[in-house]
């Protein structure tokens, strides 16, 4: 593909990306290709004093020829400067060192709580998800969350309660963060595949939208009354070096397995004039 | 001399009881114990009640072949990848085993007052989340000093581990490379520690290699090369991406479940060997070239 | 590119203020940050805290030289070998300095503390003892499980941890070698991390002989060739017992300090330098010697 | 100095080393040369599979070529099978797992108290003593304490009540180690330049004595009033191995720093017939 054509895939990695702040301490959970390879593309452009922690090997800044589909691999080894001890990124995160983590979910509620444990809750569910590894914890200490799902327009991802909160957002049926103790920041940005969300007082409202998705579209796929910006964007394009970064780094392309195949086919190419948004073709 | 902690592989599982809790080393799709998981199968252990952090094929077997009662990790399945383990969501959606999903960091703390002698451990999270109601067991501790109420949660010694080590001497001195994930708290905190390795060495071997786990901490010793496929195990082998395709695939049905224990771990070759025949000597040996080159890395990763 | 965290001894030492809690690196007569000891006599710091587990002639110089307000350690002194540390015996015995003498294991569990973002840890130990009435800060918890009543120690996170390593780049990554003491721990729990290295080096070759603090938690790295001296700094170089002689003999009085200070610390070469000249470089090249023969080691460690 | 002559250094280190019973882990603490060296002599004796762990280096089973004056040198690494973090050591003892562990102390009590922090206790002490190290928490968990003094004589070791605990032993004014939850042992054994005590029922009593020493000595170096067991007798010897053992390894004599200049005077030879104990020279 031309660096003037790219994908939803490509455009929400380089949106996720655009979240760090530089010189932060980043971390993004094992099996999220999307996040992970976002990490890189902010490394290697606006943030190049964050220090990015591997998700599962918990590497420091390494520099992986490819980036693989499992998240304990010895390839994403490469170059680091240090492999944390797994205690270590756990106490970071619990003395609130741990800048941001990138988190996602099954079910995301309004006040960004996530579900990555059970559609339909425990005992007794519909479908046992993975499990939330460590994010339950760290989702309460950490400074700022990053949330992302590709799966916005199922409908089945963005819900007005989750069946189960496997990671903190800003409030439980316990009550707030503050209320709990709880000194991380809660999300700040939810990235979806039909756009980006910010949380105001701790609760989601959409901010930008891809210039293919109508607002029709994101309220039919949210199971929550919608709150919109006044100001509702565009997405801001990425800009080439942003994508031949992502490509370069995920040569496997494993990003792409988060999405439905059927959202891979969303092609987005430069106007000529480069000012404004991307057209889709 | 200190005592010769070499075993058997059939040995050393009997170490392991029925309703035994058993921390499992490794993580995801990197450097899980999996012949002592094919051996717990072999032997038909029962209601094992199993804890770690993120794990992939090796969990999902031991529920698939009726060897786990509870499962207490912080994930089960193959990532983005192969996606949901089929074997686990299977039990867990019958309710066949009990799910007990942790968090990374609870089981840390737990493995720590365990081995810091303590009865408790405070943790900042958990709280206002799901976890905290699969858990009674958990409680709360006031702190002296600030007067926050914080989650407590109990010392947990697990009965066995079970660690898959790059090298070891017959004493039980192993070496690991990083990443550790959680085999050093495992091998300080449980009841009694098995470890296989790659390769049997003489002490000075691994003393230079560098000694993680201290023959102290480590009850047997068993020398099983590839007793980690089909995860990874570096600098030996890559994972075997195909071969956990091959098992998903298999363990969406019990049936599936069946034909892949009998074609691979009670094979009529027996044991180990037995697998690594039903697997294949070359594709094995495929595995070790990772090295090679970058491509022929990516070629590996993307089998 | 990281920020560049190379400074000056000097600037280094700017980051310790008067009042702060100091945690310094090392233990005894080995790997102890001696180079800063010696700038925070020359800059005059006063009423510092000084936290850490069994040392020697860098707690008793500071206080010594009136730098120190308070002492938290577990043991001050020369061993058998050169007995109790004058200068620190004295003010204590004055009572110009307030002891709060500690256990290592008390300490550990505070820095942990403070490394997990707890308010407490809690101990086995310390009821009964002498210890407990000398930290009125110290208070009691009860497991929620267990109902055992067990000493609770507060979260301790120094202002300052002063370390010295073998090298480093200029990011602030760390090559330290075992014995680590309480470095790590040091690094982690306290607010600023200020490390001589003996050599600054590239990124690739600190990585290469194993980074153990990473550059995020350091703030100042300085290049101090020969920081240890006079204690070990291994492979660089033994510990000096003569000097350490010196110093013992030289505090027996507060005018034998200051002669000591005036001579070695303060001198007139100033910094550093002035030390390594007052101390001699053929004498401080034969420390290096150590690894020549067993008998050359043993001429070092008996001159 | 031949093999059938020795010194009293040396036999209270062979001494020292027997109260090891093979496959026990065992730690001496920093600044201890007698037990120090005792941990070799057992190790190469009687108790091949004991666990040596270094006093300050937590080095395990090292073989060094020399016994440093100073605790923390890397001459007690040589041919270490494993150097424990210094966490590693203390959690071990917490759990219970460290078997043995060797105390002195400025004072010790009838209860086996130590006190290494303060003549005259803290605030105001009359001699500020160096401190306990790890001893305050160690002695409470570990399994078996071996006390040992080299100041026996000197009258001040042994007394009534420590100025301060540093250490714990049996019984403390706040009650028993039972009362106190306190999971170790305590002290099985003291052994001093006089003779070796036991302590049954928490209370230090004599058991042996040097074949150079008085019971009224005892009695008059002793702060309080003396337990002796009924079949008094005389400590063993040691073996012509285990004084060898002593030798080869305190190549520099640090052991003797322990001890008055006049009890390194005290001199024993084998008798003839080797059978019975020592004779003084």
């Amino acid at each position: 593909m031309s660096l003037t054509e790219f994908g939803i895939d490509e455009w929400v990695v380089v949106t996720l990306a655009r979240t760090i702040r530089d010189g932060e301490i980043v971390f993004h959970g094992f099996g999220s290709p999307c996040a992970q390879v976002a990490m890189y593309v902010a490394k290697r452009t606006h943030a190049p004093q964050m220090v990015l922690v591997e998700g599962s090997t918990y590497a420091l800044d390494p520099e992986p020829a490819f980036i693989p589909a499992t998240s304990n691999d010895w390839s994403l080894l490469r170059r680091a400067s240090h492999i944390l001890r797994f205690e270590e990124l756990f106490d970071l995160a619990a003395r609130g060192e741990l800048d941001r983590m990138f988190l996602s979910g099954g079910q995301i509620d309004p006040y960004g709580n996530t579900n990555v444990t059970a559609i339909g809750g425990l005992p007794g569910p519909k479908v046992k998800l993975g499990g939330g590894g460590g994010g339950c914890n760290l989702s309460a200490t950490v400074g700022d969350l990053t949330l992302w799902t590709t799966r916005h327009r199922s409908g089945r991802a963005l819900v007005e309660e989750c069946d189960f909160i496997t990671d903190l957002g800003h409030r439980t049926p316990l009550g707030t963060r503050e209320e709990m103790g709880m000194a991380g920041g809660g999300p700040g940005t939810l990235v979806t595949e039909l756009g980006v969300f910010d949380f105001p007082e701790g609760r989601m409202r959409l901010r930008e939208l891809f210039p293919d998705v109508g607002l029709d579209e994101v309220v039919a796929a949210t199971g929550f009354e919608l709150d919109v910006a006044d100001d509702l964007r565009t997405v801001a394009p990425p800009r080439f070096e942003e994508l031949a970064i992502v490509r370069s780094i995920d040569k496997l392309g494993v990003r792409r397995m988060e999405f439905d195949a059927r959202e891979l086919e969303r092609r987005f190419r430069w106007s000529s004039h480069q000012a404004g948004c991307p057209c889709c073709t | 001399m200190r005592p010769d902690k070499r075993r058997t592989l059939g040995d050393a599982i009997e170490l392991v009881r029925d309703g035994d809790t058993v921390a499992i080393g490794g993580a995801l799709s990197y450097r899980e114990p999996m012949a002592l998981v094919r051996e717990l199968v072999r032997q038909g252990r029962r209601e094992l009640r199993l804890v770690g952090s993120a794990h992939g094929i090796d969990v999902d077997l031991l529920v698939g072949a009726g060897v786990a009662g509870a499962v207490e990790e912080s994930y089960v399945g193959f990532e983005q990848d192969l996606g949901l383990a089929p074997a686990y969501r299977r039990a867990a959606e019958a309710g066949s085993i009990e799910i007990r999903e942790t968090c990374c960091y609870t089981l840390l703390q737990q493995l720590r007052a365990a081995e810091y002698g303590l009865p408790f451990m405070a943790v900042r999270g958990v709280a206002g989340t799901g976890i905290l109601g699969l858990h009674p067991e958990y409680g709360e501790v006031e702190c002296p000093f600030t007067g926050e109420r914080l989650v407590a949660v109990p010392a947990l010694a697990p009965d066995v581990a079970l660690i898959h080590g790059l090298c070891a001497d017959r004493r039980g001195n192993v070496h690991l490379r990083r990443p550790l994930v959680l085999d050093e708290r495992f091998a300080h905190a449980s009841k009694r520690v098995i470890v296989t390795v790659e390769r049997l060495v003489d002490g000075d071997e691994v003393a230079q290699a560098g000694v993680v786990l201290p023959s102290f901490l480590v009850d047997a010793v068993v020398e099983a090369p590839l007793g980690a496929h089909p995860t990874s195990c570096y600098p030996h082998y890559a994972y075997d991406r195909a071969h956990l395709r091959e098992w998903v695939e298999a363990a969406r049905s019990d049936d599936g479940v069946a034909a892949y224990v009998d074609r691979y771990v009670t094979c009529a070759g027996g044991g180990e060997t037995g697998y690594q025949e039903a697997v294949g000597s070359e594709r094995l040996a495929a595995l070790g070239d990772w090295e090679t080159s970058t491509e022929r890395w990516m070629e590996l990763a993307s089998a």
